[in-house]
């Protein structure tokens, strides 16, 4: 049986969200892989949420927001934008491979490149195999 | 068959370290194996981390004298940029050491040693600890004791913030400055502090070297080995603990090497045996030898006896004459009396308190050129202090971001880990014969051995805390029919 | 022992003994404990049989203070049985509440932590090619080691722990107060904190009780480190450039690092209700960058490398991560 | 929350979503969830027979809180929130689970995509159990308005304002109002005049009682928030000193145009170097002058007409810029009256003639025997000048593409049909009032479709061309819309507040103003004495950037708490 990543998606209610809606209202299809949740601004993704996602079983973490210029409360998305690279180097930190988490800026208007965001970070996760993260503290627990 | 000792005091006990002792078939000592259980990685950990950070970490590898790895650490950071310190720097930094020497040693001497020596060794083991030192010498000295402790950290932490976990030493000085009114807090302090010096040294008089068997058992017990000494002393060859030259003396005086910092790793080498995490150091140049005593041996004591052993003579006046006094009674300098390391912590804080007066008359310590931007990332350094427990070694490379790429640490007690091992045989064989079963004794004998060392298997194991407790449990034909524990 | 008195044990794991330092530090305090309670096992500073301890029925001790990580498999057998001795059990220090310091060993595997201290060090027997094992056996003698572990747990990993006392080393003076709070509601005089509960700190973060001033714009260009500029005493050490943890972390400290010049490291822990304190960090010092461009952004973030270890500094143990997944 | 009952209603919608997903098998695994009392399906849960459905189980089953698997929430959640509250429930204890759009429109296999709808429905059931009754709040609203810019929208807004019996500001920052329609000369399609419009409208706001005429001035400084803005306006006084005031207003409409592209920015049409290139602008001039002539004073013989220029191109704008070729069109008819006898050329991409009159005009001005040739996008007429022996100044190369010929036409003056632009200072002005803007610089609105002069600053509304390009009466619609949009509010008095906004905890808030700079609302304000961040709800848009960059976790995002974040991580998980 192929694997079947699991990874959560983060997007901003006002750009990216009604873009994957739109992708839905144009019935572009693409991998069933990525699970939304929706908050009003990329700026309210504390990497908080990240960490848990790996530690509760993501093999992917995908945080959409509007593109820079473009957001709907002027600034939130450069917030996004400098955790991002913050972020990313403390999952480097942690072991955990840079194409499971993925930050990309998504329009109200680009359904379709929504949809080409979710079918490439599937293909990739799902090459890099499950996330090791739950395995490792499972294997812990097995240790001792 | 053979029959195991086990004294246990970590794997099924209070502490940090164990001592199997097997003994053969006619019930004599075969070997014995001091084992210390714990590992932390520091070395590796640290790798990665930004140079100057070192310093704040490493002082977690002993919550008991992290001033020691601070310095230590400061100073082979200071390397990493070049060498370059404020000048003052080096006088505050040195002046705070002295303040963490003395209550370093007043608690060791107070609160672990005097109990043999004031109560005897004999003493109820019940009343053996520092509360019956202050019932018998009184309560007012234990008073004294508790004060000159407290004001000595507080010296320790006006001077650089803090009295434990140290923060202060930034690379090409410390982060922060004394203020003169400051100094005008600490300094009378200063002068109860040397008084309480003087007052130990005649506590020692008085109730030590007033008993013939005392100073029979320092002088004469089997708390003696033939290993060489090393400490680190400054151009006149008195002892410096924040700065010098390492050099060693064998037992009997004559010098076998000195070097500096930075030349560490051709005269000192670390061998590993699998059943102890802990690495047993010798002088290279002479090769690993095993556990053996004699002038040919590589291995070496680093103990506050072993410093004043490599000294010439002490840096101030009133040490001076406390350490001839010293030498006088002990038969002449060096010693190789294990147990005179308790006079030896006395002797050296003398020099400790003389040199905090010296630094509280320096017109220039409350200035406030303190530090200064290092302008180069030079890659390496190394830095070595005299820790309370022995010389102290952290060597550090730096890439050109000033990120750490390698780290190697040779802690105090890790110096005398061989000669723990020995004198551990020495006495464990000298307790138990065939036909004579060990009994309470065992305990006192060998903790009395172990106290002289003062060992800190937390620094050495860069993991492990404190004082030594002590279990020591007597298998015969695999079956346990002894215990006798302590925790100290 | 008095029947009356509490039973009291104090005991450490993986740990540097700054924590027994911290509670020897209260000084007069000892005695007063001293007086409320029998001191049934405290390795530092009193007598103490482990065995007594192993004798006990369940919940016979009324506290048990235990300080240090656990590393090794010796560590994890004593926070068992004192917890199963005890009613109350403490994670005292911040070792034992986040893993500490030594859990920076997380992010390292086992294997090289072996080799770094055993097989490649600048100071090693020539040609050694002996590391430590858990079983050697030796002219017939068979030496035991214990095992050591891959990672380094916080207490709560490995046991049901009621409350927290943190800081690296607890602040002597919050010792006491977490220490009395424990008795008093122990001996009935007093209601006892939520278990789960951090005593011994405060609820808001540090900057509550920093003296530095702070001011609305709080910009950085770029980060400095430490050594690298003089800093204005005065001034809030974020604004100044130089990464500090103090808004991340619990106050109850005193402010003695920053109060001396050095930015906050975070020893005390996340403020209350936050899960990850290197997460929060980072997101609020990411959102102070003053830049909107990521290439612009990437050469800022130059001046602030191996962030992890300010993030994590005492809590890598404690990070929903935990410790490195590199395979 | 030990007694929560939750109600789980999953929608078919038709066949929209349950050909895709197996609805019954999703109510199976959420059945199993922690305080799930009651889960169903429905064909159209918005239906009012789903509605009475879920009504009717919140009454019989006690639900306290309610899941609806269906469609968007961008699509329904406002109809399930009124259901809710018409059953006597809090509004926000609704939670709705995305099965449609992004789960039985985009994914073809039935088992993956009803193993996500049932993810993302257990995910909305362990969310919804830490929701918390929010109420919406009211504050009093001020009635007068600030409008921005002098132009025929601001006027227009302005007008509808006053003659309401409001106060109203116009501020403007040149010295008369009218802005790029006193350019103009005559109007599409009709050929009236502009100037004549504009007359009545000037007259009319400056003699207005209710219009306070701020020229040569510019808005400073916004604070405050809807129906309680205090604006600060920097008026230049008599001496030539700048003097401030502030203006207490309860909204803002901003209508501050356009600018037209410059021309020279396309070197090759010669604009600025060639002597008889001019924009349309330009020619407004000569025809509100009366005079059409060339640099050296003679009448054109020939006119050429070049579209879309700075528009419909990958270099400059790829938008339209949507009054260009009517306009043209009026050329076609102005310069024929102004220079009979003239040769008229419209040299075009796509003509766009649309709205009312529009096409008629088209084929009128066919009619004036206007020569239209189209060329390609991005395949620019190329102007030359001619030679001595032409008959002409200059020569257009046009790829034609109807006749597939490469034509060379003559031309004595050649109009450029510059395109429109956001102005520079639109950044200044989106900053000002916190509202947003698109790549180009046009200024968002709240809703491309249903709420054209909203913005996403409450209390802030956008008329005219610095929204998009647009003609004038498109322009004046809009701010007629928004001075209707004002007035609706005014007239109730109060305005409601949305109960999702950040607050902080000041038990927590440690003061250390990480948060203080981070809000594009300045929301958050610090109290120096408490020393504690404090954020004025009425302001706050709820983006959640100082909830996730609170350090200490002192701020709470209402509806997008981290333990509802949290909860939804672990039921897209479970």
């Amino acid at each position: 049986m192929t694997f079947e990543p699991k990874i959560v998606g983060f997007l901003c209610n006002w750009c990216s969200y009604t873009g994957a809606d739109l992708a839905g209202t144009s019935r572009i299809h693409y991998a069933p892989n990525v699970r939304i949740i929706r908050v009003m601004c990329s700026a309210r993704i504390d990497p908080t949420f990240v960490l848990k996602a790996l530690h509760d079983g993501a093999d992917g973490v995908l945080i959409c927001g509007c593109h820079p210029g473009d957001c709907h409360y002027s600034e939130g998305n450069y917030k996004m934008m400098r955790r991002y690279p913050m972020l990313k180097s403390l999952l480097a930190d942690y072991g955990i491979e840079d194409e499971r988490v993925r930050l990309e800026w998504v329009s109200a208007s680009e359904g379709q490149r929504f949809a080409d965001i979710v079918n490439d970070m599937t293909e990739r996760v799902r090459a890099l195999g499950p996330s090791p993260v739950k395995a490792a503290l499972e294997a812990d627990l097995a240790e001792r | 068959m053979t029959t195991q000792i086990s004294i246990d005091p970590i794997t099924r006990l209070e502490g940090h370290g164990k001592i199997d002792i097997f003994l053969d078939d006619d019930g004599a000592v075969a070997d014995t194996f001091f084992q210390i259980p714990e590992l932390r990685g520091f070395e590796r950990f640290v790798v990665g981390r930004p140079i100057e950070e070192l310093p704040r970490i490493v002082t977690r590898i002993c919550g008991v004298c992290p001033a020691s790895h601070h310095m230590a650490s400061a100073k082979a950071v200071d390397g990493c940029f070049g060498g370059e310190v404020a000048p003052l720097a080096h006088k505050l930094r040195d002046m705070y050491y002295q303040a963490h020497f003395i209550h370093s040693h007043i608690a060791h001497f107070y609160a672990l040693a005097a109990p043999d020596f004031v109560l005897g060794p004999d003493a109820d083991p019940a009343t053996r600890n520092v509360l019956g030192v202050v019932h018998k010498v009184g309560l007012e000295i234990g008073g004294a004791v508790i004060g000159s402790r407290s004001k000595a950290q507080e010296i320790q932490r006006i001077i650089g913030g803090r009295n434990t976990q140290d923060i202060w030493c930034l690379p090409g000085g410390v982060a922060k400055g004394l203020k003169p009114e400051e100094l005008a807090q600490i300094r009378p302090w200063v002068d109860e502090l040397y008084d309480f010096t003087q007052f130990s040294l005649q506590l020692f008089r008085d109730v030590v070297l007033g008993n013939a068997g005392y100073v029979d058992l320092i002088v004469n017990g089997p708390y003696t080995l033939d290993v060489h000494n090393m400490g680190v002393v400054d151009e006149n060859n008195a002892p410096n603990f924040y700065d010098g030259t390492v050099r060693v003396v064998d037992f009997e005086g004559d010098e076998i090497c000195r070097y500096k910092a930075e030349e560490y790793a051709d005269f000192v080498a670390e061998h590993v045996e699998s059943w102890t995490y802990l690495k047993f150091p010798y002088l290279k140049k002479r090769g690993w030898k095993g556990f053996v005593e004699g002038l040919d041996t590589s291995l070496y004591c680093a103990t506050p006896l072993a410093r004043l052993n490599v000294a010439d003579r002490m840096a101030t006046p009133k040490a001076q004459e406390a350490f001839e006094e010293m030498f006088t009674t002990l038969g002449g300098h060096p010693s190789r009396a294990l147990l005179a390391n308790h006079w030896a912590r006395l002797v050296e804080m003398v020099q400790n308190a003389e040199t905090l007066k010296r630094y509280c008359d320096d017109p220039e310590i409350s200035g406030t050129e303190f530090r200064v931007i290092p302008q180069q990332v030079t890659g390496e350094g190394v830095g070595i202090v005299e820790a309370m427990r022995g010389t102290l070694t952290h060597h550090y490379t730096c890439d050109e971001r000033a990120m750490c790429t390698s780290a190697n640490l040779i802690v105090g007690t890790t110096n005398n880990n061989a000669p723990i091992q020995m004198v551990t045989k020495k006495v464990a064989s000298s307790l138990i014969k065939p036909g004579k079963e060990p009994d309470q004794g065992i305990l006192n004998m060998i903790e009395m051995a172990f106290r002289a060392f003062d060992p800190c298997y937390s620094c050495a194991t860069h993991s492990l805390p404190g004082e030594m407790p002590l279990q020591v449990d007597v298998f015969k034909g695999g079956e346990l029919y002894r215990e006798f524990r302590r925790c100290c | 022992m008095a029947e009356d008195k509490l039973q009291i044990a104090i005991y450490w794991g993986a740990a540097c003994g700054g924590c027994d330092v911290s509670i020897l530090d209260t000084d007069a305090f000892i005695l007063e404990i001293d007086k409320a309670a029998d001191i049934r096992l405290w390795p530092i500073a009193t007598d103490g049989k482990y065995k007594d301890i192993e004798a006990l029925a369940d919940g016979d001790l009324d506290v048990a203070i235990m300080s240090g990580a656990v590393r090794n498999s010796e560590n994890e057998r004593m926070a068992h049985l004192l917890r199963q001795k005890s009613k109350v059990f403490v994670a005292y220090g911040s070792c034992a509440y986040m893993g500490g310091i030594p859990s920076l060993a997380n992010l390292v595997p086992r294997e090289e932590i072996i080799k770094r201290a055993y097989l490649s060090n600048a100071s090693l027997e020539p040609g050694n090619t002996t590391v430590p094992r858990p079983r050697t056996s030796l002219n017939g003698y068979d030496l035991e080691l214990p095992e050591f572990y891959a990672r380094v747990y916080k207490l709560d990993q490995v046991v049901d722990v009621d409350y927290y006392v943190p800081g690296c080393p607890p602040q002597p003076g919050q010792a006491q107060i977490a220490i009395t709070a424990l008795v008093q509601a122990l001996t009935g005089q007093a209601e006892a904190p939520a278990k789960g509960s951090v005593v011994g700190a405060y609820e808001r973060a540090l900057c509550d009780d920093c003296k530095r001033t702070k001011a609305e714009e709080k910009k950085v260009k770029r980060f400095y480190r430490p050594w690298e500029i003089m800093q204005d005493p005065d001034v809030c050490l974020m604004e100044q450039g130089m990464l500090c943890a103090g808004s991340a972390t619990r106050s109850g400290c005193g402010v003695r690092c920053p109060d001396s010049g050095i930015p906050c490291r975070g020893c005390y822990g996340p403020a209350p209700g936050v899960v990850d304190q290197g997460a929060k960090l980072l997101s609020a010092v990411a959102s102070i960058i003053d830049s909107k461009d990521a290439e612009d952004i990437d050469e800022i973030l130059l001046t602030l490398p191996d962030f992890t270890s300010f993030a994590n500094r005492y809590s890598v143990a404690a990070s929903p991560l935990q410790r490195s997944h590199r395979r | 929350m030990d007694d929560l009952k939750i109600g789980v209603f999953v929608c078919n919608c038709g066949t929209n979503i349950a050909k895709v997903i197996d609805c019954d098998a999703v109510i199976d695994s959420v059945e199993r969830l922690p305080y799930v009392a009651v889960a169903r399906t429905y064909k159209y849960m918005c239906s009012d027979p789903g509605q009475d459905m879920i009504q009717a189980d919140i009454e019989e089953y006690g639900l306290d809180r309610v899941v609806v698997a269906a469609c968007s929430p961008r699509m329904h959640e406002p109809t399930f929130r009124k259901a809710l509250q018409k059953a006597g429930l809090n509004p926000y204890f609704l939670e709705m689970a995305n099965i449609r759009e992004q789960c039985s429109w985009v994914h073809d296999d039935p088992v993956a995509a009803t193993e996500k709808a049932a993810a993302l429905t257990a995910a909305a059931v362990m969310r919804v159990a830490h929701h918390e009754a929010l109420e919406r709040r009211s504050v009093d609203m001020c009635p007068n308005t600030l409008v921005i810019g002098g132009g025929i929208a601001g006027m227009s807004a302005a007008l509808d304002l006053a003659d309401a019996g409001n106060r109203v500001y116009l501020a403007e920052r040149s010295d008369h109002l009218g802005g790029n329609v006193a350019r103009a000369d005559l109007t599409a399609p009709y050929l009236d005049s502009a100037r004549d419009m504009l007359t009545e409208r000037v007259t009319r706001v400056v003699e207005h009682p209710n219009i306070d005429v701020l020229l040569e001035s510019q808005v400073r400084k916004v604070d405050g928030f809807v129906g309680n803005f205090k604006t600060t306006i920097r008026a230049k006084a008599d001496d030539g000193a700048p003097v401030d005031s502030v203006y207490d207003v309860g909204s803002i409409i901003v209508c501050t145009g356009y600018k037209e592209f410059d021309a020279s920015r396309i070197t090759h049409y010669g604009y600025g170097k060639l002597p008889n290139v001019v924009t349309s602008f330009e020619l407004e001039k000569m025809l509100r002058a009366g005079r059409v002539t060339t640099k050296e004073g003679k009448a054109p013989q020939y006119v050429a007409i070049i579209h879309c220029v700075g528009s419909r191109n990958l270099e400059f704008h790829a938008y339209c810029s949507r009054v260009c070729c009517m306009t043209a069109l009026k050329y076609a008819h102005e310069v024929k009256s102004a220079v009979p006898g003239a040769y008229v050329s419209d040299i075009y991409i796509d003509m766009h003639a649309f709205g009312k009159g529009m096409e008629d005009f088209y084929r009128r001005s066919s009619e004036i025997k206007t020569l239209f040739l189209m060329y390609e996008k991005n395949d620019y007429p190329v102007i030359r000048k001619a030679d001595a022996t032409d008959d002409c100044d200059m020569l257009i190369e046009v790829n034609e593409t109807l006749s597939g010929e490469t034509i060379e036409m003559p031309a004595d003056l050649v109009v450029l049909m510059v395109g429109m632009e956001a102005r520079e200072d639109s950044e200044e002005v989106a900053h000002l009032v916190n509202i947003s803007r698109d790549k180009d610089g046009w200024f968002i609105e709240s809703h491309p479709k249903l709420d054209p002069v909203a913005t996403t600053t409450d209390g802030v509304y956008i008329a005219g061309a610095c929204q998009a390009p647009k003609d004038i009466p498109d322009s004046v619609a809009q701010a007629r819309a928004a001075a209707a949009r004002i007035l609706a509010r005014t007239a109730l008095g109060k305005i409601d507040i949305d109960a999702v906004f950040a607050e902080v905890d000041e038990d927590k808030c440690s003061g250390c103003r990480m948060c203080n700079e981070l809000c594009p609302y300045v929301a958050i304000e610090f109290d120096l004495e408490k020393r504690r961040s404090h954020v004025i709800s009425a302001l706050c848009k709820a983006c959640g950037a100082c909830v996730a960059a609170c350090p200490s976790g002192a701020i709470t995002a209402r509806h997008f708490t981290d333990k509802q974040i949290f909860s939804e991580i672990e039921g897209v998980l479970a």
